[in-house]
């Protein structure tokens, strides 16, 4: 169950300068958990509130909700509205 | 500070309060009488949420001070409906949604029906320049400059 | 702070020389509740004038000048129609002070003893060529308008001297005014600049001039310069030309929060020429 | 259930029934929030830093506690020490520590027992300050020698060797942007820069508190969120947050300013000194320009090129945003935004969240898109122009649909771009010729909408008719659209439905009303809740026949048979159904709670005609048009309302709103008497169309529609001021004094 991960562009200094990243993961919860491991630089903005795009639509980050194969997967700061 | 006595006539009915010479009209209203229909947007006269009528004028009761009351008569928002029935403008006024918060409707329904009391018959322009001094930050005035020309044209046609 | 309320105008400067600390006079409020607001310190004693008969009322003198009392209001001048006809420029100015809540209550008295040199109604009323009467202990007196402010805030005007109305000369066949300003919205602003200009025509040829700047200098400038350009003439393209240059030169303006130096001696002069042009239009339908 | 639903005619939805609090608005007894008091209440005031960056060295109450009626004097000593980041900048934004960061910056408050008591005693606090240099302008913050407004400030994501005044750093994009710009026939470039803009709500914030000392505490307050409020104030305070009660008024207008606090924790900390009597803190309007959250000011650099046909091969931008001393300028939303419209094979953004001695910043209105929308569209219109392109036509070619990936990466699902587009188009003012010194601007717009927490509930009457508890404010009619989707989805009149906002003792946590959110959310959740509901009642009857459950189906206010095979039996309505549940098994209610996604993407496009005074740069909005696509009008009055709103926010924006400071980097213009607004002489109507292409993931298609009309009136007006003027300005607003110098000299006024 292999998802895509994207990040933004600032985010490369942490995932070895990839932006996107290739992740076994059931949901987005378990995503979270391997991101954190294996990329520890990314842990203070996960940390800092920030959203996921699972094929355009957005989960929060403790979401058990199983992901669809080849699901494409953006990481994106958490938005504010007026 | 001494407080003064005032007798005064709100919206048809006699009423006494004590004002410290310093408090404005508006705070008398809000503050002593419960009348909280009239607003504080500013309480310097640039936003009309406070409109009144003063011994028949249209005032901003912010700019009044509530011992200038004594013997005046004075019409709020809370006297605009009649017993059994709303004022054509507040009606018109919900059912053409020229209002979104509604926290600067009474002024504006107070300055539009002194508008009417003036003149039945005016134009669009006449309606934006006398409401000038009422602002609205939700609706643009859209709706709100709508319901006033199509009250007055509803009230000519019923007078 | 003590509110008072004579009934006559003695009563009223009696209270004000028996009382210590300030005293200001109340008519309109517009300003001095402002004020008050803003959190400045209230007067010790406050002398509302409004009870004092005659303070409400517009009089046509026999000798067909105009005594505006104290407190009458902006929409009170308005509704005046034969002082509208005669002084158009004058009553206009007073019209664009605030909205229609402010014109329930504020006065020419007022805006003009509040000392603001972008007042709008105190240069119609200079290049009109109005006086005030004023009473204090020592009795009454008569002072031009066009001597009464000296500077942002002040005015002539000393301790306990109170304005109980304002005087305007008659209105001759074919004189005529208009007062313009500049602001950034349609309403609800205070002038970036303001002029006055009041014209005499004699055979469509301008006669005489008086032409005074407002909010381009500390106080209201009286542009004798530029009026000389007006005068002999008819007022064509040129004339306006060197008239609207004329405005701007004189003009000493401050940069602050509403304009800038720059800007303002720019629109002076296109504001200048405009109220130009209105004043001599009406002037030459005032037959 | 959701496609079905929405290509169904409706029976209530897309009607425009009265709202049901229409009457208690138009007759002043609706209460908002300083329209309450109690018994024993003190009235407070607060004391403001009078300079824009100083370092507090003490503060002195003993002068001012010993006034009569003084009851209690609060500073920053009586708050609690907070660890948390994001709750220290809170904290700090609302009662200084060691500094004061902006001028207006709460230092102390004071509760007496009469307004002019505290105002006096305010008065006589002694604060001792040390005045430190400070900064203002968004690009003056970051050179080299630019005071530091807070020592350390940067988080994580900032690079090596930015200006300390760089808050947060963010980078994204897609595609090789240098050889997007090689296949241009024409590649533009420019700097535009924004003011600071207020949200300009005309009520004040106001409160009124209680706490006592077991940390046990009421609150009414004027708010989009008393979740929000609820939580920050706990924070700041140390309370445990289900101990606070939040109530939350009628709300004066917030768009998005009244989504934080302010004066909130104060009158808590306040009332808590004097033993638990009730604080009311009501804000002047000088207060509230000096001290609440206006947006931030920015500085954008944009670069796009296009083909002479009018394809966009590739787009760059990068935005410096001053959201205040405490950071959170909508910097990441205005990326998002900036190419959001256009479907293009190469983009890239970088933004800086900046610093400055100013208030923070509070969410406005699609917060960043407008600025955004300003610099991108600005620059699409100049390359227009140069290329000789009709404007609609280039934005046509290039509009996201379906399936497209957006500018910020994930695709978008069903959207209403191209739709909106071809509405303007044809337009009649379109083509209605203009005179001299006239011009004509087109722009588009997007926000990407939010759906957020939710958590509503739905009881039915005894006599059948149904109340709906919901936590989202009524800020502008969403009690008619949720009363609206209720009626439709029972099939039972409007008028008995009744929609109550509850505190947050009565339901989960909610979101505030903000992020469009208010009808789309709510109003899925209600329908969610509503079900449940129709699901019991369908059970209730099904027992009462004798027949499976699945046996009987809902129709528009009635249990039915599902078809001859469940039996013959006559429809009960929802009004018997409702008589008889005491003896059916009691109360019928439903709950819902849920982080509400399926927010659906709403795109605008406005044209806006204008006339200028060549002689004093006044520019004259003559006719102005909205079009936007709101999925689905629940009340078609009420989102007329919100484009209209929003079209003359962006308006005041783009031409006379700013922050005015003096060199002393205080605020010079904190009253409506020169910070302009407009009024309605300023204004022509509003012209709109509301363009319906259903939301896919909403059960009546809504998108929200609140925001998105905020973003275009900026480049709209700006376009047309071009148009008009022949010259282009690159920063707003565009004040007279701006325009008369661009027309007299060509400066682009930055």
């Amino acid at each position: 169950m292999a998802v895509n991960v994207y990040l933004w562009t600032s985010l490369k200094k942490f995932t070895n300068d990839e932006d996107r990243l290739s992740i076994e993961a059931k949901n987005i919860g378990e995503l979270v958990g391997i991101l954190e491991k294996d990329f520890p630089g990314l842990k203070p903005f996960i940390d800092s509130g920030i959203s996921f795009a699972v094929n355009g639509e957005l989960s929060n980050p403790n979401s058990n909700e199983p992901l669809p194969d080849g699901a494409e997967i953006y990481l994106m700061q958490k938005l504010k509205g007026g | 500070m001494n407080k003064i006595h005032v007798k005064t006539n709100i919206n048809g009915d006699r009423v006494e309060f004590l004002a410290d010479p310093r408090e404005t009209l508006l705070d008398c209203l809000r503050d002593h009488i419960g009348l909280t229909g009239s607003k504080e947007g500013c309480g310097t006269g640039d936003c009309g949420a406070c409109s009144c009528i003063f011994d028949g004028d249209l005032v901003s009761s912010c700019l009044v001070l509530g011992v200038e009351a004594e013997g005046k008569l004075i019409e709020t928002i809370e006297g605009m409906a009649g017993e059994d029935d709303l004022h054509p403008l507040q009606k018109k006024f919900i059912e053409m949604a020229a209002l979104q918060c509604g926290f600067c409707t009474p002024g504006i329904l107070i300055a539009a029906k002194a508008l009417l009391d003036r003149n039945n018959n005016p134009t669009e322009n006449d309606v934006r320049y006398w409401l000038a001094g009422n602002l609205c930050r939700c609706t643009g005035y859209d709706k709100i400059i709508k319901a006033v020309m199509a009250t007055a044209k509803e009230m000519r046609e019923t007078a | 702070m003590q509110y008072h309320t004579p009934s006559s105008f003695n009563e009223a400067v009696a209270i004000s020389n028996s009382s210590a600390g300030l005293i200001k006079y109340l008519a309109g409020g517009t300003d001095l509740l402002v004020q008050l607001k803003i959190g400045n310190k209230p007067p010790d004693h406050l002398v509302d004038i409004k009870n004092i008969p005659g303070v409400r009322d517009v009089i046509l003198r026999k000798d067909g000048g105009y005594t505006i009392g104290a407190a009458v209001s902006g929409a009170q001048l308005t509704g005046h129609k034969k002082l509208s006809n005669e002084w158009p420029g004058l009553v206009e100015g007073m019209e664009l002070v605030g909205s229609a809540q402010i014109q329930s209550r504020a006065t020419l008295v007022g805006n003009l003893c509040n000392g603001s040199p972008a007042a709008d109604s105190v240069p119609g009323m200079i290049a009109a060529g109005a006086s005030v009467s004023v009473i204090n202990s020592f009795g009454v007196k008569d002072i031009l308008v066009k001597d009464i402010p000296t500077g942002p805030g002040s005015t002539s005007l000393e301790d306990g001297d109170l304005v109980t109305a304002i005087n305007l000369p008659k209105r001759n066949k074919y004189e005529g005014d208009a007062y313009l300003r500049f602001i950034p919205r349609t309403e609800m602003d205070i002038a970036v600049v303001g002029c006055a200009v009041n014209l005499s025509l004699e055979n469509g040829v301008i006669a005489a001039a008086k032409v005074v700047l407002g909010a381009v200098g500390p106080r209201m400038i009286i542009a004798h310069a530029a009026a000389d350009c007006l005068i002999g003439t008819k007022l064509g393209e040129n004339i306006l030309s060197s008239f609207s240059s004329e405005c701007s030169r004189i003009a000493r303006p401050i940069s602050d929060k509403r304009g800038s130096e720059e800007f303002r001696k720019d629109i002076i002069g296109v504001i200048a020429k405009r109220a130009a042009t209105k004043a001599y239009a009406r002037a030459l339908g005032n037959n | 259930m959701a496609k079905d639903e929405i290509a169904r005619e409706f029976q209530y939805i897309g009607t425009r029934p009265n709202r049901p609090d229409g009457f208690d608005k138009v007759t002043g007894r609706a209460k908002y929030g300083a329209d309450v008091s109690a018994v024993g209440m003190l009235h407070a005031a607060v004391l403001r830093s009078p300079y824009a960056h100083a370092r507090i060295k003490y503060i002195n109450c003993e002068k001012a506690a010993k006034l009569s009626g003084v009851k209690a004097i609060v500073t920053r000593d009586d708050f609690p020490i907070v660890k948390d980041e994001d709750t220290l900048k809170l904290l700090e934004n609302t009662i200084a520590g060691d500094f004061a960061y902006y001028d207006g910056h709460a230092i102390a408050a004071v509760a007496a027992t009469s307004v002019f008591a505290a105002k006096e005693a305010i008065k006589q606090i002694e604060v001792d300050y040390e005045v430190l240099p400070h900064v203002i302008d968004v690009d003056e913050a970051i050179q080299p020698d630019a005071p530091v407004v807070r020592e350390n400030a940067g988080d994580f994501s900032v690079p090596e060797g930015s200006s300390p005044n760089v808050a947060s750093y963010i980078e994204f994009g897609r595609g090789d942007i240098s050889s997007g710009f090689d296949k241009a026939d024409l590649v533009k470039s420019g700097r535009f820069k924004t003011e600071a803009a207020h949200q300009g709500y005309i009520e004040p914030h106001a409160c009124m508190a209680q706490l006592d000392h077991n940390g046990q505490g009421e609150m009414w307050v004027c708010t989009q969120g008393h979740w929000y409020i609820r939580q920050m104030c706990a924070a700041v305070l140390g309370l445990e947050s289900s101990k606070l009660c939040v109530t939350p008024s009628e709300i004066g207008g917030g768009f998005g300013g009244k989504t934080t606090i302010f004066i909130e924790p104060l009158a808590l900390a306040l009332s808590k000194k004097t033993g638990g009597r009730p604080v009311k803190i009501v804000m002047s309007r000088a207060e509230v320009l000096r001290a609440t959250g206006p947006t931030a000011s920015a500085s954008m650099d944009v670069k796009i090129g296009m083909t002479k046909d009018g394809y966009i091969t590739s787009g760059s931008v990068e935005f410096r945003m001053q959201g205040g001393a405490f950071g959170g300028s909508p910097v990441g939303e205005a990326l998002q935004c900036a190419f959001a419209s256009y479907n293009m094979p190469a983009v890239h953004h970088i933004g800086y969240d900046i610093l400055a001695n100013r208030p923070r910043a509070a969410a406005y209105r699609a917060p960043g898109s407008p600025m955004a929308a300003y610099a991108v569209e600005s620059l699409i219109d100049e390359i227009c122009t140069d290329l000789n392109l009709d404007p609609i036509d280039v934005r046509l070619k290039n509009a996201v649909k379906e399936g497209d990936k957006s500018s910020y990466g994930p695709k978008f699902k069903k959207i209403g771009l191209i739709e909106t587009l071809k509405a303007t188009k044809d337009h009649p003012n379109y083509s209605l010729s203009l005179g001299v010194n006239q011009g004509r601007g087109v722009a588009a717009g997007y926000w990407m909408n939010h759906g957020g927490e939710t958590s509503v509930s739905v009881s039915l009457a005894e006599d059948g008719s149904v109340n709906v508890t919901v936590g989202t404010p009524d800020i502008g009619g969403s009690r008619a659209s949720i009363a609206l989707m209720t009626a439709e989805t029972y099939g039972i009149p409007y008028d008995s439905v009744s929609v109550n906002i509850a505190e947050t003792g009565a339901l989960g946590f909610n979101e505030p009303t903000h992020g469009s959110r208010a009808t789309l959310a709510s109003g899925k959740a209600v329908y969610e809740a509503a079900n449940q509901t129709i699901s019991e009642m369908c059970r209730r009857v099904a027992r009462k026949w004798q027949i499976d459950p699945d046996a009987v189906y809902w129709e528009k206010g009635y249990a039915k048979p599902a078809g001859p095979n469940a039996g013959d039996f006559s429809p009960i309505s929802i009004k018997q159904i409702a008589s008889e549940m005491d003896k059916t098994g009691g109360p019928i209610a439903g709950h819902h709670e849920a982080s509400i996604s399926g927010v659906g993407h709403s795109f605008g496009v406005h044209i806006a005609d204008v006339e200028v005074d060549p002689e004093t740069g006044r520019v004259t909005v003559l006719r102005y048009l909205v079009v936007q696509d709101a999925g689905r009008a629940i009340h078609p009055s009420y989102v007329e309302g919100q484009f209209q709103g929003g079209a003359v926010q962006g308006i005041g924006w783009a031409l006379n709103e700013e922050y005015v400071y003096g060199a002393d980097g205080c605020l010079q213009n904190a009253a409506f008497l020169d910070y302009r607004i407009p009024v309605a002489s300023d204004l022509p109507n509003i012209d709109t169309i509301i363009v319906e292409v259903p939301n896919p993931d909403h059960p009546f298609g809504v998108r929200g529609v609140g925001e998105t009309g905020i973003a275009p009136p900026l480049p709209a007006l700006a376009n047309a001021v071009t148009a008009a003027t022949k010259v282009r300005l690159r920063s707003l607003p565009m004040s007279p004094a701006k325009v008369l110098k661009a027309i007299k000299t060509g400066s682009d006024g930055c």
